[in-house]
């Protein structure tokens, strides 16, 4: 179907291309990105993308705030985040165009459609003039089509109505761009037919402007060449899958109950950007999965615990506010010694913030934000893929220990997605749970080597008795207001979570074993740190870098890692949490806290520079 | 499940009982131990959840499954409970302040989903635990530590509560009647679905008395009316008096005229009425079983969700999940 | 201190609307635009606290205070703003997800106490913002994202559940009758006390019709029957039929046979029962004013304490605060 | 009426005694202890108290948990704390003594009321054997009465019923013991009379008790000699009255309300041990306070910011488990920058934990306990008087700067009692605030020099403005997402908290300008902390104290001062949390954390033996 017509025009290598698709919500911009995303995975390049969703509902057509977003970034080469600036900005209305603008890339490829840019188009989007004669676009390649017209025409024997046929627009759209990237039109023409099963109308008039936008840049009309991405070859061998956060992390947690041997309870209420961990296991009902949506974030961790102690995998997830609600409780889980895993998709605040926006500030709420000595086990997933092995860490310490755990996510690992190399499933390792029957010497706070004390269902004869969040008597678990006995208990929750430490790794170093500088990231920065470090490296600076994905207790080993370096620089999406952390476990070495607060990502040219900037003084 | 009856010393735990001496509490965990007792389940699959308060002590003492969880959730920590394993008996013991102040959300919603827990709910007006605040039942004028010039907030009715909220099983019983407290709470273990108590409880130090009104035994009688399934509504020291119901007014009438007690009405309009009685000094307070209908039962449906896909789809492999949507293979 | 009214325009904020097109939220701001600018109360002296929802946005639109507060605690808030200030005109907008799943708890305390707040529940039986889930009223067997097999909880009749805690206003009135809506708020205005209103708002993207079968254009007269006070219970296209209470039952009869209906009635109990007509497809559902009496409202209490005891002892001075009990010198 | 007979006795010099008053909780420990305190602070004792009351309501009479003690340490020189162990230990039945007598100095005083060491009253106590007659009194010195029998031969003409006159045993206890320690009996024969003026009978027998009990002593019957504790020279000279820390808190807010010009609406949940602050409250109508007992921590601290919001000063008391209940809101309140006192009375956990015991492990929960980058300044309270300062100071600077402000005291400060010098009220600076009322350019999110944004109640016409806790434009305050605004808002809220530092003083040291240690403590440590540093200090050791008031901001120079010690050590009630602070912010110094986590204060023994060991090595 797909006709190699046009290979007589240039056609350039590139390493890697960003490309972000714009337009109105109704224009379909997260399918286009999709399944431009899907087309990439399949010729074997690696990528990142994001989208960038408005913060409405529905904010009415063509204005600002209904602008959606789609960013990929794919390359031949290993690609760590969705991209900086864009290579190419597709904008499908002024209003895309505007928001979008000042991200592209200078000398940068910006496709309009001029179809849409009437006067009403031009005032919706709050625009007195329009950019494309302003000189608002000069030093950039400008690639104007009236798509309007180009679908219409291409759709004139269509029997959809004018209205329908213009919602093909974003087909035609991807057909120009899978033209101009050498990308086949085949898995899109499958998908459509798949998808549209039921009318065959819309697949056709689809599929018809899918090829109509391809061949418009194969008959040389707009483009000077065309590039092409070669296949990724470091990609390690496997079976992939693309997959964005939230997906991932519902997955590693499902995986987590199965090594343990255990089902999920999952109780839940709807937070941006956490809603979907909800939505994702509710349908997972014939895995022995119980989800409860309930009356608020309380409740939901309250039965969470409440399963939990029925012998249940209780979890709850939630984003910051909601978590700030969950703090009295996670501290009864401390107490009563349960398992629970807590998962926080942080969002930028402070109070409701930006609720779309990336941020990791509420570390120091997790690992601190409880009244009285409550600790517990913190982790933080670094890409989208890696939610899913933190999602099986975290049901191993919460089982292991008895112990609530909190894993930290964000919008960016959220909803940001990558390939995913699919696990061999035997090669994960078990830890199945083992709940104690022998009513011989039972005591409900007597502890196992690693600290934990044995876990009993409720209906087990002979072994009844009774838990609660008053001080416990060591042994015993009964109420008991004795001094000696307190200090012993805190000392002896204290322990559990610090003994977590032994059963993680000291987290690897990437570059020179010693040198100048080591940069120390958490969570979703991984991506661009390894972008920047990456890069310096191929300029021999001496700068290597370490990721944490344990962020409480901190894996051994760090101590001595730090000295190796003359200085340690730590980019976070906050105010300096995790380095806050750092100095006040690590003290002897210089820690620099490199905050972004502004809801959005670091750029590897703004770390590079940041890095420069150190390595230089 | 039937086996052997415990007896009440069965269900004792070892642990110390510590209410005030002459506490109401004391009489409504032996009318527990005695009703539990007879229920024909096993001590094993009793689980008692509390939240925080002096009633909220409960579970220590009972030799079964317990959790003392925090201030006002213990609705919550139930419905975890009780869904995961709707095998266990769950019982709910809560004050007018956990259960109706910082709990009343979760009280409410327990009561909407009609989870199979049994909720007594010690009223004494006032907060027991932290030693004599006012309470959300507590009566306009109440003067405590923390209203010295009266309180000013109209009180709950908790059976109204239960009712607004859609509560399939309600009742009131009083702790200084014994047998009525073993009834209900045997009545609340039958009912399939959620059921609220309201136990009248007295507290000697911070309220005493409380109750005296409607049921010291010099004025029970004429004060209360307990309300029996097919039983006619009578009262007064010589059963001669009754309570007719007529164009939405609840009229004294003679023992005969007295109309027959239905609590299975499919509107709780009837017993919302009848709830309500204690507002006027003229009428005996209505205790004993104001309503009791059949309706889903939250757990039973969750369960049967996940049976139904279980059975339909085959028990899910996790292989599936993974290796579920469009992979691609680098070799 | 009644003054020149105001215009709709007067109202409006500079922010621009956010909601989707089609939204049932555009209907309720225009006739709140129009009901408050009629009340006689400067535009300075309203404030709109609201919670977390497509709906709590409300505060932004109107050009007066404003507070846009946290998920489900705005009845909290705005107890505090009117007990500090009872001169303000507080109203409240909410929804179902943020007044009656997460805020319940502050929903029923601020009608059991009675503060001087207009609420507006707009229930679209959805959660808007976060994208469609269900809520606390949406009915069983709603497929949501949280709920792909359907839902099982029983949903509350937010009506029941304010005559359960005691609210001394009632009123429910549909987003696409911009006259209802506009009466229905100025008798909330009008009330003195805590008023309650549940309006029947569309969500066009995640909830489209709910109320179709109730409300839309073809079905509304044989649907609804509009409570007033003082008026014959009559609906129907031909507003021939009327509803008659006999004996705690609701019967459809002719107009002629219609009950009058009383807002104004002691008991909860008859508003209780017509509030869930709604159970009953054979039933018009009340829509209209179900109850409105006077009781006790707890700012003017808060605020006479506070008046007596200054009037008594006369305002107080620090220094007797800090040199009042036992001192002694050290010189 | 108090003959000053006995005189013949020798009369020991004595510069401080501690003594504990121990009885069930039926016996009027407290009035007795009350009583003592009184009459001693007349005389002119520095003093310092501490009551321990039951954890239960109500225990069974005669039983240990039963048993309510009260301590008072006076002296005639500055005494710090309520004194480590009792030199005399009153021990009104057997589960007294057994409760209270290994807290006994060794060769200290024990007397005790062999009336009540029945075998019944043995059992009520979990007791074998009487301890008098097995041993476990070896090493003290034994004053053995019969006080029930005394009591009854002393009211013998007494109206009273056998067990009203039983129920004035105290009061001859305590006239036993003001013989002891040479005290006038005055102050508590018209307290007795005033007390009861509507009941003579019951006058009259105290009275007659009191003053039996006084003779007793005095008729040499047990004791053999007498002591004097004279009055303390270096109290500075005042005015004085005994105050314990939650009364002396509530007054300073309503001290600071007045200095600010505003009434107070306090929003408060009960819970132990902070909820006397609302009673205390909810007595002063007639200042003008409101106050709100609402449904739950949530509502109480929302009700207090909807106050605010219209110019009143909106305050909330809790303690740690209701503070975490409270972060969601607290975390808008930052956002919105409105003014608020958030006061959170310490107790023991984690969960419900031991509600009646001292802890000091809130500091991180009220520091970084939040969703996202939610700053807000930190107090504490150091002795009960102090707790009036911090309360004036949390109500300055939330004003000043437009912020909620936490102040933490704890069980200790909270109940424990100590002379109070009472300020001059002309002294204190007044901090009126000022309304905004101008429409002329007000913009809702505009500074003032210290950063904060102008106050405007609701009801001013023109000033119409929305606020909400979504991120927020620079000075106009709508909504934004946008990305630089939302950093340099997080910049703006965070300076302006540490701006606060710009106001508040450097602590003092008190001790050598540098050497080898500073012991630097916060809170309630202060006493203890002061007992032991005085101590090594007269012995020449080269150490240092310093106490922190301002937890968060830390105030200026500590960096500095820090530097001018080998060592800095950090003795508190939690596993180190102010140790962590410090070293997170001043990384080149050494701290030694010293945690103790008993649910009980420090003894002056026990940090001494501390600090010497650090010394010595
Ligand atoms: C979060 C939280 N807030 C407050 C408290 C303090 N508290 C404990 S019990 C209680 C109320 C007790 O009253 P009620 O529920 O009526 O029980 P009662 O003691 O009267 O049986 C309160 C306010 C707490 N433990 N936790
Ligand atoms: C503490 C907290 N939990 C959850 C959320 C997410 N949230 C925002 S609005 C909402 C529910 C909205 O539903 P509803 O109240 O019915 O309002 P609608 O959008 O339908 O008008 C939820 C769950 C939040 N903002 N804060
Ligand atoms: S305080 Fe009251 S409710 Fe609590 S144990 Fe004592 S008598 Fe019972
Ligand atoms: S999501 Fe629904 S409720 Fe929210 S603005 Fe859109 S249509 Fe209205
Ligand atoms: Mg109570
Ligand atoms: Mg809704």
């Amino acid at each position: 179907m797909t006709r190699e017509i046009g290979t007589e025009l240039p056609l350039q290598q590139q390493e890697s291309v960003v490309i972000r698709f714009a337009g109105d919500s109704g224009d379909g911009m997260q399918i286009t990105g999709n399944q431009f995303t899907g087309t990439s995975a399949g010729v074997g390049n690696d990528l990142a993308t994001l989208p960038d969703f408005p913060a409405e509902i529905r904010a009415p057509a063509g204005t600002r705030p209904g602008v959606s977003g789609f960013q990929i970034h794919f390359g031949s080469s290993e690609v760590h985040t969705p991209g900086d600036a864009p290579d190419v900005l597709v904008a499908m209305n002024p209003a895309a165009l505007a928001v979008n603008l000042s991200d592209l890339k200078p000398g940068g490829i910006v496709v309009v459609n001029t179809g849409n840019f009437k006067e009403t188009d031009l005032k919706k989007a709050k625009l007195e003039r329009s950019p494309l004669g302003d000189g608002s676009l000069e030093g950039f390649r400008v690639i104007s089509i009236d798509i309007n017209e180009r679908v219409k025409k291409a759709l004139e024997d269509s029997p959809l109505s004018a209205k329908d046929v213009q919602r093909c627009k974003n087909f035609w759209t991807l057909g120009m761009m899978y033209w101009l990237y050498s990308r086949p039109l085949e898995p899109t023409m499958n998908w459509l037919a798949t998808k549209f099963a039921k009318r065959p109308e819309l697949v056709e008039a689809n599929q018809k402007a899918l090829q109509s936008g391809f061949n418009a840049g194969d008959i040389h009309e707009m483009f000077q060449g065309r590039y092409e991405v070669p296949a990724c070859d470091v990609m390690p061998p496997g079976t992939y899958r693309n997959i964005m956060g939230n997906p991932a992390l519902g997955l590693g947690l499902m995986a987590g109950s199965e090594l343990a041997g255990l089902d999920i309870f999952l109780g839940a209420y709807p937070i941006t950007p956490a809603s979907d961990i909800l939505h994702q296991l509710s349908g997972y009902k014939h895995y022995g999965v119980v989800t409860m949506q309930a009356e608020d974030e309380i409740a939901a961790i309250c039965a969470a615990i409440g399963a939990s102690y029925t012998g249940y995998l209780g979890m709850t997830a939630t984003s910051g506010p909601g978590l700030a609600l969950k703090t009295e409780a996670m501290g009864l889980a401390v107490a009563v010694e349960l398992p629970l895993v807590i998962i926080d998709v942080q969002r930028a605040g402070p109070s409701t913030g930006m609720p779309t926006k990336v941020e990791q500030a509420d570390l120091l709420q997790c690992v601190f934000g409880r009244n009285s000595e409550a600790p517990m086990p913190v982790l933080a997933a670094s890409t989208p893929s890696d939610c899913f092995d933190i999602g099986i860490e975290a049901c191993r310490i919460a089982v292991q220990y008895m112990t609530p755990v909190v894993v930290l996510t964000d919008n960016y690992l959220a909803n940001g997605s990558e390939p995913w190399r699919l696990p061999k499933l035997e090669d994960l390792e078990p830890f199945e749970v083992e709940f104690r029957t022998d009513p011989e010497g039972y005591q409900p706070y007597s502890r196992d080597e690693k600290g934990a004390r044995p876990w009993v269902k409720p209906g087990t004869p002979g072994l009844e008795h009774r838990i609660g969040g008053l001080e416990k008597e060591h042994l015993t678990g009964n109420i008991c207001y004795d001094a000696d006995n307190h200090e012993l208990m805190t000392n002896l929750r204290h322990n559990k979570v610090m003994a977590v430490r032994d059963s993680i790794p000291t987290p690897e170093v990437f570059g020179p074993e010693s040198g100048d500088l080591l940069v120390v990231g958490w969570g979703s920065t991984l991506g661009a740190i390894t972008g920047a470090v990456d890069r310096l490296q191929k300029k021999d600076a001496s700068v290597g870098r370490m990721h944490l994905r344990h962020l409480w207790p901190l894996p051994a080993g760090l101590d001595e890692i730090f000295s190796r370096y003359k200085a340690i620089l730590v980019p976070e999406y906050n105010m300096g949490q995790m380095a806050r952390i750092l100095r006040s476990e690590y003290q002897s070495h210089s820690f620099h806290s490199y905050p972004k607060v502004q809801g959005k990502p670091f750029t590897t040219t703004e770390l590079m520079h940041k890095i420069t900037g150190i390595l230089e003084s | 499940m039937i086996q052997s009856k415990l007896t009440k010393k069965d269900l004792k735990s070892d642990q110390e009982v510590r209410w005030c001496p002459g506490c109401g509490d004391y009489a409504i965990l032996n009318a527990a131990y005695a009703a539990l007792a007879e229920l024909g389940i096993k001590k094993e699959n009793f689980v008692w959840v509390s939240g925080i308060g002096c009633s909220s002590r409960f579970p220590y003492y009972v030799d079964s499954y317990g959790f003392h969880t925090i201030h006002g959730r213990a609705p919550a920590f139930a419905t975890g409970i009780r869904t995961a394993n709707p095998e266990l008996s769950v019982w709910l013991a809560t004050g007018d302040g956990d259960g109706l102040s910082i709990g009343g959300n979760h009280m409410i919603h327990v009561l909407r989903r009609n989870v199979d827990v049994k909720i007594l709910l010690f009223n004494n007006e006032i907060y027991g635990l932290t030693k004599g605040q006012y309470s959300p039942t507590s009566p306009i004028g109440h003067r405590s530590k923390s209203t010295p010039f009266g309180s000013v907030d109209r009180p709950f009715n908790p059976l109204s509560v239960a009712l607004g909220a859609g509560a399939t099983f309600v009742a009131r019983t009083p702790d200084n009647d014994v047998k009525h407290m073993n009834q209900t709470i045997r009545q609340a273990a039958a009912h399939k679905g959620c059921a609220f108590v309201e136990v009248y409880q007295n507290c000697v130090i911070f309220n005493d008395g409380a109750f005296d009104e409607i049921y010291d035994k010099k004025v029970r009688k004429e004060r209360t009316i307990n309300l029996q399934a097919g039983q006619p509504m009578v009262y007064g020291t010589e059963m001669d008096k009754g309570l007719r119901l007529r164009e939405f007014h609840v009229e004294r009438v003679s023992a005969e005229d007295a109309d027959v007690w239905d609590p299975h009405l499919e509107s709780p309009a009837k017993a919302f009425l009848l709830a309500q009685l204690d507002q006027d000094p003229d009428m005996p307070n209505a205790i004993g079983l104001l309503r009791q209908v059949e309706a889903p039962v939250f757990e039973h449906d969750v369960r049967r969700q996940v049976d139904e896909a279980t059975e339909k789809k085959g028990r899910g492999k996790l292989a599936d999940l993974i290796y579920s949507s469009d992979t691609w293979e680098v070799d």
